[in-house]
């Protein structure tokens, strides 16, 4: 079993999906900062993590996802820092023999990320060159 | 013996309190994470309302309430995450 | 909404994940030829389109499943021809606003492809040659 | 008068036949798509199997049983698929 996780600085650059030796089913999740949050316009997100423990859970949960459904390979890529609107900021990568077995644990791992791994968002909003990035 | 506890604060909750951190005087001797929260909550009202959607983590670790601090851990409040 | 549908010859070759305008989810499956089939090693699979029902086919139900989850871009590749193990010969594509409906979306499409498509698959097997390939 | 239809075969179940068609001769002179499925199963018995989970398409699209069907349509058993 493969597994890769990683914290990057900034927005994800494209990489190409992988091949995994007898997978039957390859699939990849992108996390996209969205251009509007709570009805306004969005200029970032800024994205905070708590070194090591971020990495260090984000590594626990693929391993418990990947070993729960028997996959072949996992790989996570997460932002930190701040990742423009239209940028990825999350990239989950999953290799399984079967379909059902990987959109299922692609599912449970993005809710488990949700609430399980310490990692942050504040927005940065239009037109407020970095003003709500930063605590006062 | 009083301990002194810091709790470090990350993103919204951060944002909320004002501070990445706050300095506790916790009366036990060893403390658990259940005096921490409640002392967190009287230091800093405006985390109240997140206090039971979060989690304390002990060194890196998450941390049951029952788990005691000293003053030697590392404490962090882990709440209103969302990574994605 | 875009919708994007095709029918290729051969094996998939790699393309880039796309951007779509105001998507929070990017996501992609791909299926590949695994390397056994009913416990013997494969060479290929040949798939059998019949024209132009199966495009029309797949089409509808690009256009079904992107109305019913209101899907911002759905793209589908599917091979016909010969594919060989470890290529892919079926990529769907998904971009929506939030992930749950491109997850849910992603699943009803292959879930229905693999009954409501006219498209036949016939086991290539290593060591014979193109036997398997045609009807008698 | 009888109505003489093609049915096309695709994939397993022209395996299963030997043939990528059958021509069936059928006693009505309008029939409908039950009537090609039984004389479809008559004639070509390895197909029996697989014919309750298959359909009829008759000019491309999926047709019910109730549909009829004339000599100069196009008719396709669409089963045993599996794109993907």
């Amino acid at each position: 079993m493969q597994i890769d996780v990683r914290l990057h600085e900034g927005p994800l650059p494209a990489t190409p999906c992988w091949s995994v030796d007898g997978a039957g089913a390859v699939m990849r999740f992108e996390g996209v900062v969205r251009p509007m949050e709570q009805g306004r316009p969005l200029a970032a997100l800024a994205y905070e993590q708590y070194p090591p423990m971020t990495e260090r859970e984000l590594h626990r949960l693929a391993e418990e996802v990947a070993t729960a459904h028997g996959l072949l390979a996992i790989r996570v890529v997460h932002s930190h820092g701040r990742v423009p609107v239209g940028a990825v900021s999350f990239q989950l990568d999953v290799a399984s023999q079967h379909r059902a077995v990987g959109l299922a644990a692609m599912d449970e791992f993005i809710n488990r990320l949700k609430r399980e791994v310490p990692l942050w968002k504040l927005p940065v909003f239009a037109g407020k060159r970095g003003a709500d990035e930063k605590t006062p | 013996m009083p301990t002194q506890v810091t709790v470090k604060l990350f993103g919204p909750q951060a944002k909320l309190a004002g501070q990445e951190a706050v300095a506790l005087t916790l009366d036990a001797a060893a403390p658990t994470c259940r005096d921490v929260r409640a002392a967190l909550a009287e230091a800093q009202p405006a985390l109240t309302a997140s206090l039971p959607g979060s989690r304390l983590a002990v060194n890196h670790e998450y941390a049951d309430d029952d788990q005691r601090v000293s003053a030697d851990d590392e404490v962090a409040l882990i709440g209103m995450i969302g990574g994605g």
